[in-house]
Parts: C-alpha cells; sequence; structure tokens
C-alpha cells in the first residue's frame, strides 16, 4: 500500500513473460508485517514466483550508540532491541559483558535472572501465538494472550517497576532483590499457566482449519535451516535439538531440569507445537528456580566503573526469537569499541524468501508470522 | 464538511450542531494501526482485553482511509518518514495525530545518524504522550485528550 | 382508487422496513461487537450511551461527516456506483422477505428465486469497487471475492432445493406454511449445513471472510474507500446476513410460526430465530481461523458440491417412496 | 505431541557439555581446529588467539585470499562441522594498517564449539564472499556492506539493507559522528546552498 523509494528490481522484471506477473508490496505499514517490514512479492494469480524483503525501517543505530556510552548505560537499549522479550535480552548483555571478567555473580541473582529469562520468553511466545493466529484469522486467541502476557507483564511490573522495557538486570547481578510478593504472584501465575496453554490449545492444535493452514506449509529441512542459519523454534522445528540454554548453558540453567521439543517437519505446525510445548517447559523452569531457589545477595562486588580489560568476546543465549548474541570489543576504556548485535530476527527473516515461493499470498502472512520477527531486533 | 464548514455565526442552533458532530466525531475515533516500535506492543495491549479501547468506541482499523486518528507508536527512522508522510496524506478529513512515546515525540533516546527527532518534523501532532513506552493507560490518557481537543473545535461556526 | 391505496400502503411498508432494517443493521453491528467484546473478555463499547447503545449512531454519522476521497487514480464513475451496487440488491431482497403471517411487502410465486437472483448481483458491486479502486489490495480481495461467491452461489442454490421439493412451491408463504407441522431442518439436515456454509461464505464471514481479510489484504475490496461509501459496503455485509438468516429461517426453521404450545405472535417468533442465526454468525468469526483461497474452493467444490447433489437425489428418491 | 519430544539425556544437564570444554593439556584452545585447517591448507592461520583462553574465543586470522577454500574446509570436515554462520560482521580501526576487520563467527552443532574467523582487508578492498558457502551470509553481508562499505566479490545481490538506497555513507565506520546525517561532514552545505 505504501510505496517508498524504488519498486527494487523485482518489478523491472515483472514483464519477462507473456502473462503479467503482479507485484504486490506489503508494507511497511500493513497490518501482518509484524512492525515495519516491507516484503514485496512477484505474484502469479495468487502463488508466490519471487519475493524481496525490505528492512531497515527500524534501524535505529543501536550498535553505534554502544560505541558511545558505557557498558551500564547500553543496557536500557538492550532492552529496545527485542522490545516483546526485554529481559531476554539483558541477560544476553549482562552475561556477554560479565564474560570479560571472572565475578563471582551470586547463586541467587542467577536464579532470578533464570526465571525472569523464562517467564520473558513466555511473554514473548505469547506475544507470537496471539499474533500469529490473527494473522490466520482467530481472533479469539488474541484477546487470551494478551490476558496472560498482561499478568506476566505485571510479574516484571512487581519486580523491576517497568512493564515493557524494564531494565531488569545489572552487570554483575541485579540492581535490588525482588520482592517476596513477586515470587509469590509468580507462583500463582504458572499454577493457572498451564490450564491456560489448555485453552489455546483447545482452540487451535486440532482445530481442522487451523491444521490445513498451517500443515506442509513452508517446510524447510534440518539442513536448509542450518545453512540459512536459523536458530530458535525454527531449527528446532526440523528436529535439530539444539538450544544454548542446554549447549553453552549461562545463569542457572546448568542446574534445571527442562526438555528442548523438537518437531519433525519442519512446517509451520511444527514450529507451533514447538513453541506451545516451551511455553510448557518455560513453566516447569520457573516452578524449579522457584523451588531451588537459594538466599544471599545479589550482587557481585563489582568496580566503581566497568573497564573490561583489552579484548574481544562473543556471547550468545537463547532467546524466545534464536540465538541473541553480542560481540564486544573492548579497548580497555569504560565505552565499548565495537558493539555488534547477533540478531536472531534478521538473519532467521533471510530465510523468509526460500519459505515462501511457491506458497500462496495467505501463507506468506502465515510463514512471517511462524518465523517470529521482531523489528527492533531486526533492524537494530 | 464541505460547503457549510465555518459558514456560520455563534448562536444556539448552531452549537447545538456543532455539539452533536464534536459528539459523532470524539465518539468514533478510528485509529490507523501504525506500529513502528515498541509503543506498538503497548498499543495492541491498549486494544486487549484488559484496557480495551473498544469502550470508547475506538476500534483499530487497516486501511488509513477509514482511520480518522493515526498513533504514531515507535521511533521514525528518516527511511520510515516517507511512508508516514504518505499514509498520513492518504486519510480524509478531518484527521488527527496522537505522537506515543518519547521517540516519536523528540527522536527519545536514540539521538543519532538515523532517527528522525520526533514525527512532528513531518506531519502535524495533536496530542504527545510522553513515556517509553508510555502505558496503555497513558495512551488512553492521549486519546481522552485529543476527544477534548475535539470537543473543542468548531465546525460550522466560525 | 384501490390501485392509488395499495400504493400507499406498500409505500408505508417500505419505507417501515427500509428505516427499521436499517436501524437494526447499525444494531447489529453494535451486538457484533458487543459479543465478541464479551467472547474475548471485554466489555466492548461502553462509553457512548448507556453500554454503548449510541455507537451505531456516532459512528454512522462520524462517517457521514467525513471527508469523501475518491483516489487519483480510480475510476471515478465506477468507483462512486460500486457501493450503490452493493447496498441495493441487499435492500432490494427485502421486498419479498416474509416477517409475519401479515407483514411483508410483496408475496410473489418466485419469491425464493427472486431473492437468489438479486442477492447475487452484488457481488458485481465487488467487483466494481476492486477494479475502479485501482489498488493491488483491492483487485485482489475483489478477485478472491468474485470466485468466492460465484461458487458459493452454486451450492447455496442448490441447498434450497431439497426444502422447495418438499414444500413444492417457491413461494415463501407457502414454504413457511408447509412446515406447519415438521421444520425442514428435520427432514433436510445436509441441505441445511451446505446452506448454512455457503451462507457464510456469500455474506463473507468468518471463517470465509477472504475477500477482506485484514492482515493479508488490508481491507480488501473496500481499502481505498472512505466515509458514507465504506459505511454503505458495511452495512450491505450485515443487510446480507441479515437476508440470508431470514431465508435460512424460512426454508428450514418454519418462518415465523413456532410450536403451537408456546402462543407467541409471529413476529416475536421471526425475531428470537433470527436472533439465534445471527449470534451463530457472530460466535464463529470470534472463534474460527480463517480458510485459505484454494483450500475454500477445495471445501466447496470436492466436499459440499457432491453433498448437495446427493441430497437433491435422495430427496427426491424419497419423496417418490413415501408421498 | 510428547512423541515429538526428545528427551536429552539426563547427564548433560547438570554441567556445562563436558565433552569439549575438558582442559586435559595445557595447549591454547583451538589447536585441534588448527590442525584440521593446517592439514589441507598449511600455513593458512596467521595467527591464533583466544580471549582469556577461552574456549569459545578462538580466533583464527586468515588471509583474504584463502577463506573461502578455509571456510568451506571448516564447514565439511568431519572434526569441525561449522554448518552454522552465527554471525558475519567487520569493525573499523581507522589507524591500523589494515583497517577493516572482518568477523566470521562459526558454531557447529555437532561438536558443540564456537570459531571466530578474522580477515584483515584495506581500505576499498574487496572480500570474497561467503554466501556461496552458507546462504546466511547473504544479508550479513549485506549489512556490512551497508554499514562499513565493504564490497564483495561475487555477491549475488549486493544492495544496501538497513538505510535508503541513497544514504550514501557508511554509518558505523569510526569517522562518522553519531548524531546528525553523516553527510553533512563531508559536504557541509553552505548558506547560499540552502538558499537561506
Amino acid at each position: 500500500m505504501v510505496g517508498v523509494a524504488n519498486v527494487s528490481r523485482i518489478e523491472q522484471q515483472s514483464t519477462v513473460h507473456g502473462t503479467e506477473e503482479l507485484v504486490i508490496n506489503m508494507g511497511p505499514q500493513h497490518p501482518s508485517t509484524h512492525g515495519v517490514l516491507r516484503v514485496i512479492l512477484k505474484l502469479d494469480g495468487e502463488t508466490v514466483n519471487d519475493l524481496d524483503c525490505d528492512i531497515g525501517y527500524l534501524h535505529r543505530g543501536t550498535e553505534k550508540i554502544g560505541e558511545n556510552i558505557t557498558y551500564t548505560m547500553f543496557i536500557p537499549y538492550t532492552d529496545r532491541l527485542d522490545y516483546i522479550a526485554a529481559p531476554s535480552n539483558n541477560l544476553a548483555w549482562v552475561t556477554a559483558v560479565e564474560k570479560f571478567f571472572d565475578w563471582e555473580i551470586p547463586m541467587r541473582a542467577q536464579y532470578i535472572r533464570s526465571m525472569v529469562g523464562e517467564l520473558s520468553r513466555i511473554a514473548s511466545h505469547l506475544l507470537w501465538l496471539a499474533t500469529h493466529a490473527l494473522d490466520i484469522g482467530a481472533m479469539t486467541v488474541f484477546l487470551w494472550c494478551f490476558r496472560e502476557r498482561e499478568m506476566v507483564l505485571d510479574l516484571f511490573e512487581t519486580a523491576f517497576g517497568g512493564r515493557l522495557t524494564v531494565n531488569a538486570f545489572r552487570l554483575g547481578g541485579l540492581h535490588e532483590d525482588v520482592p517476596d510478593k513477586f515470587l509469590q504472584l509468580t507462583q500463582e501465575f504458572i499454577d493457572i499457566f498451564p490450564s491456560r496453554i489448555d485453552d489455546y490449545e483447545t482452540l487451535l492444535t486440532n482445530n481442522r482449519i487451523w491444521l490445513q493452514r498451517t500443515r506442509d506449509v513452508g517446510i524447510i529441512s534440518a539442513e536448509d535451516a542450518m545453512d540459512l542459519g536459523l536458530t530458535g523454534p525454527i531449527i528446532r522445528g526440523s528436529g535439530v535439538s539444539w538450544d544454548l540454554r542446554r549447549a553453552k548453558p549461562y545463569a542457572a540453567y546448568p542446574y534445571l531440569d527442562f526438555v528442548v521439543p523438537v518437531g519433525e517437519n519442519g512446517d509451520i505446525y511444527d514450529r507451533y507445537l514447538v513453541r506451545i510445548e516451551e511455553l510448557r517447559q518455560s513453566t516447569r523452569i520457573i516452578q524449579q528456580c522457584l523451588e531451588q531457589l537459594p538466599g544471599g545477595p545479589v550482587t557481585c562486588k563489582t568496580p566503581r566503573t566497568i573497564k573490561p580489560p583489552e579484548g574481544e568476546i562473543y556471547h550468545s543465549i537463547e532467546n524466545p526469537k534464536g540465538e541473541f548474541g553480542f560481540y564486544i570489543v573492548s579497548d580497555g576504556t569504560t565505552t565499548p569499541y565495537r558493539v555488534r548485535i547477533r540478531p536472531p530476527s534478521f538473519i532467521n527473516l533471510g530465510g523468509l524468501k526460500k519459505l515462501c515461493v511457491g506458497q500462496l499470498v495467505a501463507d506468506v502472512v502465515a510463514i512471517i508470522g511462524s518465523i517470529d520477527i521482531v523489528l527492533g531486533e531486526c533492524d537494530r | 464538511m464541505g460547503i457549510v464548514e465555518g459558514k456560520f455565526s455563534d448562536n444556539f442552533i448552531t452549537s447545538k450542531v456543532d455539539s452533536l458532530v464534536a459528539w459523532a466525531r470524539k465518539s468514533a475515533l478510528w485509529p490507523m494501526t501504525f506500529g513502528l516500535a515498541c509503543c506498538a506492543i503497548e498499543m495492541m495491549a491498549s486494544g486487549a482485553a484488559r484496557y480495551d479501547f473498544d469502550r470508547f468506541g475506538v476500534i483499530f482499523r487497516a486501511t488509513p482511509r477509514q482511520s480518522d486518528v493515526i498513533i504514531v507508536a515507535g521511533t521514525v527512522t528518516h527511511k520510515m518518514g516517507d511512508a508516514i508522510r504518505k499514509v498520513y496524506d492518504q486519510m480524509p478529513e478531518p484527521r488527527w495525530v496522537i505522537a506515543m512515546g518519547n521517540c516519536a515525540t523528540c527522536g527519545g533516546p536514540y539521538a543519532n545518524y538515523a532517527v528522525m527527532q520526533g514525527v512532528d518534523e513531518i506531519i502535524p501532532v495533536d496530542v504527545y504522550v510522553p513515556g517509553c513506552p508510555p502505558r496503555p493507560e497513558s495512551l488512553m490518557w492521549g486519546v481522552m485528550q485529543l476527544q477534548k481537543k475535539i470537543e473543542q473545535e468548531k465546525y460550522i461556526r466560525r | 382508487m384501490d390501485m392509488a391505496l395499495e400504493i400507499a400502503v406498500a409505500a408505508i411498508k417500505i419505507f417501515i422496513v427500509l428505516n427499521v432494517v436499517q436501524l437494526v443493521v447499525a444494531y447489529t453491528i453494535y451486538v457484533e461487537r458487543k459479543v465478541i467484546a464479551h467472547a474475548q473478555m471485554r466489555l466492548g463499547p461502553m462509553r457512548v450511551g448507556w453500554h454503548g447503545l449510541l455507537q451505531p449512531i456516532a459512528d454512522g454519522l462520524k462517517l457521514f461527516l467525513k471527508e469523501d476521497i475518491i483516489p487519483d487514480k480510480a475510476d471515478r464513475i465506477v468507483f462512486v456506483l460500486a457501493p450503490v451496487m452493493v447496498l441495493v440488491p441487499a435492500f432490494v431482497v427485502y421486498a419479498v422477505l416474509p416477517f409475519s403471517a401479515t407483514f411483508y411487502i410483496t408475496q410473489i410465486n418466485i419469491g425464493l428465486f427472486f431473492i437468489l437472483a438479486i442477492s447475487s448481483l452484488g457481488v458485481f458491486g465487488i467487483v466494481m469497487a476492486g477494479w475502479a479502486s485501482n489498488s493491488k489490495y483491492s483487485l485482489l480481495g475483489a478477485l478472491r471475492s468474485a470466485a468466492q461467491m460465484l461458487s458459493y452461489e452454486i451450492f447455496l442454490g442448490f441447498s434450497v432445493i431439497g426444502p422447495l421439493m418438499l414444500a413444492g412451491s417457491m413461494n415463501l408463504q407457502e414454504i413457511v406454511h408447509a412446515q406447519s407441522d415438521v421444520w425442514f431442518v428435520f427432514y433436510q439436515p445436509i441441505a441445511f449445513i451446505v446452506f448454512f456454509i455457503a451462507a457464510m461464505a456469500e455474506t463473507n464471514r468468518a471463517p470465509f471472510d477472504l475477500p477482506e481479510a485484514e492482515t493479508e489484504l488490508v481491507a480488501g475490496f473496500h481499502t481505498e474507500y472512505s466515509g458514507m461509501k465504506f459505511a454503505f459496503f458495511f452495512l450491505a455485509e450485515y443487510a446480507n446476513m441479515f437476508v440470508v438468516s431470514t431465508v435460512g429461517i424460512v426454508l428450514f426453521f418454519g418462518g415465523w410460526e413456532g410450536p403451537d404450545f408456546i402462543p407467541l405472535p409471529g413476529f416475536v417468533w421471526y425475531v428470537l430465530k433470527l436472533s439465534v442465526f445471527m449470534f451463530v454468525f457472530i460466535w464463529l468469526r470470534a472463534t474460527l481461523p480463517r480458510y485459505r483461497y484454494d483450500q475454500l474452493m477445495r471445501v466447496g467444490w470436492k466436499f459440499m458440491f457432491p453433498l448437495v447433489m446427493l441430497n437433491i437425489f435422495l430427496t427426491g428418491f424419497l419423496k417418490y417412496l413415501f408421498l | 505431541m510428547p512423541d515429538e519430544v526428545v528427551e536429552n539425556s539426563e547427564e548433560t544437564n547438570g554441567a556445562p557439555d563436558s565433552g569439549e570444554t575438558a582442559e586435559e593439556v595445557k595447549t591454547p584452545p583451538g589447536e585441534d581446529l588448527k590442525e584440521v585447517v593446517e592439514s589441507a591448507f598449511p600455513g593458512a592461520v596467521l595467527e591464533q588467539s583466544a580471549y582469556e583462553d577461552h574456549e569459545d574465543e578462538t580466533t583464527f586470522v586468515l588471509g583474504v585470499d584463502s577463506l573461502v577454500a578455509v571456510a568451506t574446509h571448516l564447514r565439511d570436515h568431519g572434526d569441525s562441522l561449522f554448518k552454522l554462520l552465527t554471525d558475519l560482521t567487520a569493525a573499523h580501526y581507522p589507524e591500523a594498517e589494515n583497517p577493516f576487520e572482518m568477523l566470521y563467527h562459526l558454531y557447529s552443532i555437532e561438536h558443540n564449539r564456537r570459531l571466530r574467523l578474522k580477515v584483515r582487508i584495506k581500505e576499498g578492498q574487496a572480500v570474497p564472499t561467503v554466501s556461496g558457502i552458507w546462504t546466511s551470509a547473504d544479508w550479513m553481508e549485506r549489512e556490512v556492506y551497508d554499514l562499513f562499505g565493504i564490497e564483495f566479490e561475487d555477491h549475488p545481490d549486493l544492495r544496501r539493507i538497513l538505510l535508503p538506497d541513497n544514504w550514501g555513507s557508511h554509518p558505523m565506520r569510526k569517522d562518522y559522528p553519531l548524531e546528525g546525517r553523516g553527510e553533512r561532514i563531508y559536504t557541509k552545505p553552505t548558506r547560499k546552498e540552502i538558499g537561506d
């Protein structure tokens, strides 16, 4: 609808064949591109022949900002990368910077980090389910998911004071210990949450229309997924049991018991099942965190100014969207020399063309939904 | 309003007509879904069960042709600017703009090369809602503020 | 003199029906918002009037006062004509709908045929809208709509043949009279299911709301329409819902007649049945995801078409045996 | 759905994956990987380092010419199997002799280990694309091209990706200012040009 700049190279080629192909421009403002993604589709009837993504409409220069401010000051900016699961980003940043030092992070902080990380995973997957279902036309799931999402946001608010961008963690631990009320409310939340997951599944999992819309659509094999660099639930949906919480454990994950769900076919439905199962596993993890939560301090002794030694590190964690990492080059001063954000959405979105060509227009929407992108982190 | 707009003097009848028009407009404010960044998530939350903008008659429309107010929710980059202007131009009069969040208001924390320092550089803004991101309550306040503004506007009166 | 009187009476009836229907249609939108809101644990309109009761009026007035945009590249005449082409057939059909034993505008022998014929005109308006807008989303929406409505028109047409064979008439009044003992839905369950699905598709309601699939095609064929023209499309959709519901009630649920042991006036029965129908329509919208275009066609031609054909043969055969 | 859940072995649950990280001998990490590379391309690894001997921070500096061959070898060799290109980026060191550093973060799901490849290049020097080895490099190279202005040879579709097509400069370079559109420092318009 809103065409900006040149309608790219696809349009110029559109009259190669005898019958004219329809070039349709979705976005940057379109209800189902989940933000400001612009997709240019070349259609033959309703079949997608070619596809080009135009991103960068939310390029906010976060990496450049990171090079100009201190390590602690960058934490709020990480909130606004994957703004759907802000604490996860904080976790990635603080664990990445902590890799420069040999600090002993207190266990209580580690457990709370894991717990909040999983809560943010729930928040993210709920938003994904809500919008994904809405894209396929199921309105009510959207509202149901938002009901539970509000509960998670309330938990964040209790613990850290913010709803969406919470600035949850600090280098070396937490800013302050969480209030007891937070633990109590979290317990209440995870007591009711599994039954709510059942509710969503009642509406969708065995719904014939849902099955028809998602089964055997947007299939990607494990090999292709690796080649395209897809991470997170997408690669697990294709049958690769790989989760950074397992492979390279951080925070309290070494001490927690959980299952890494994997799919078989790598279609939209499998990704859906994987994410739904991850919701259940997250609930399990939070339960364990609550049970094992040790006492003690929540922050270790850190220097007044954070000056990592010279060097470069890469550290990544399992964000709800996939592998979310930071490559940091330190020159020994208070500001990083180079901050690189490894964005899962950006790289997962790179696979969109492979997934979409040959499918129908309506499927494109479903596939974008199943990739679960967030543009803040895609464009940075 | 076309031919009768601003043609009549102040009197009992015209002021009643005006208040009726204002009532209709403020009661059926249909915003355009224009989510750009973080604020869009809070905007979605505003439409969802707990905050339920439908109570005020606010329902989100997908096309600019059928909407009255554009809620610019999020960071406006230079690349996005053209698109916003275009969408704004596609909206029928009367139209209003709510700049939601610090980024849309003044660039927010992103003072750098890629980000436009406030959406008011390209379109006229009626209500600024502060916050990063504003809570749904704040957005609700913004909508009510806009309703107050609409109430005070004159339509067929000079 | 009689002639003049008849015309006058007809004119009054038309005036009443048109206005009442318009108001009721507007309030159907309100009811839909309320019902869906409650299905989603919201409240729906609350602030405009008591429990939002004035909401449809405010919406309508606002749309009426809105700037009316005709896009620069649109085909102006067709663009203006399209909403009229959609709305008029939707309301013309009310001429033959029986609201009760005594209240109807006219009674013609080919009533059902008339309804099918007129209501299928609506698709022209949609195609015109899609074409004239000169927008790709509108065009895709219109194409989908045309394909969908034309194919489902066939199933709709075939599904009413069963009841017709039982009643032996196309006059809607007589069809109702034929059901004074048993509603046809008990004789014709297959036909009813096909009718109901086809009716949803005909009115572009979820799960068949592809032509205006908000998340794919922005707003489908009426993407470029603003103000009152958009309101026309909106009204027409709900007016059509009304028509198909009434036809469904007449064909399968005994029209205005209810069971004898509950003495209620015919019109009340009609309104009750209509409310149930409407509620089911809205309920489905709140619950089901949307079909994909090719799946929709597959459901139609591979599943419903054989089913409805079978039904016709079965009805004929049984009628030959037992009646 | 239970049939689709694969129970990971409980042993790996208790502690970080012990297979590769065990430090049996006091050699710098990545020695075995170096052997994998050197067996096929002797002398290809110009430098080897790791931040505080972190296993995951193993870094090899390669020459521009040998990059594609070594990367392909690392992807296919049974002892490395770096099938996942986690990240591809660049860094700018204006004072250095070779001011641009291309960084490739590889990950092997089979062996659960990381490797960083580095290539140092001069201003204006083109780098061979690795999008033929990992398709995911396609977009990331476009991003590097966009933000750093490094050209990639044989890239299938080298266009700007994040910034508008008409941007004209490369903001992630160190000489680009944070605030204001960077074009200004190159061609600052005079009052006359603005029409003031």
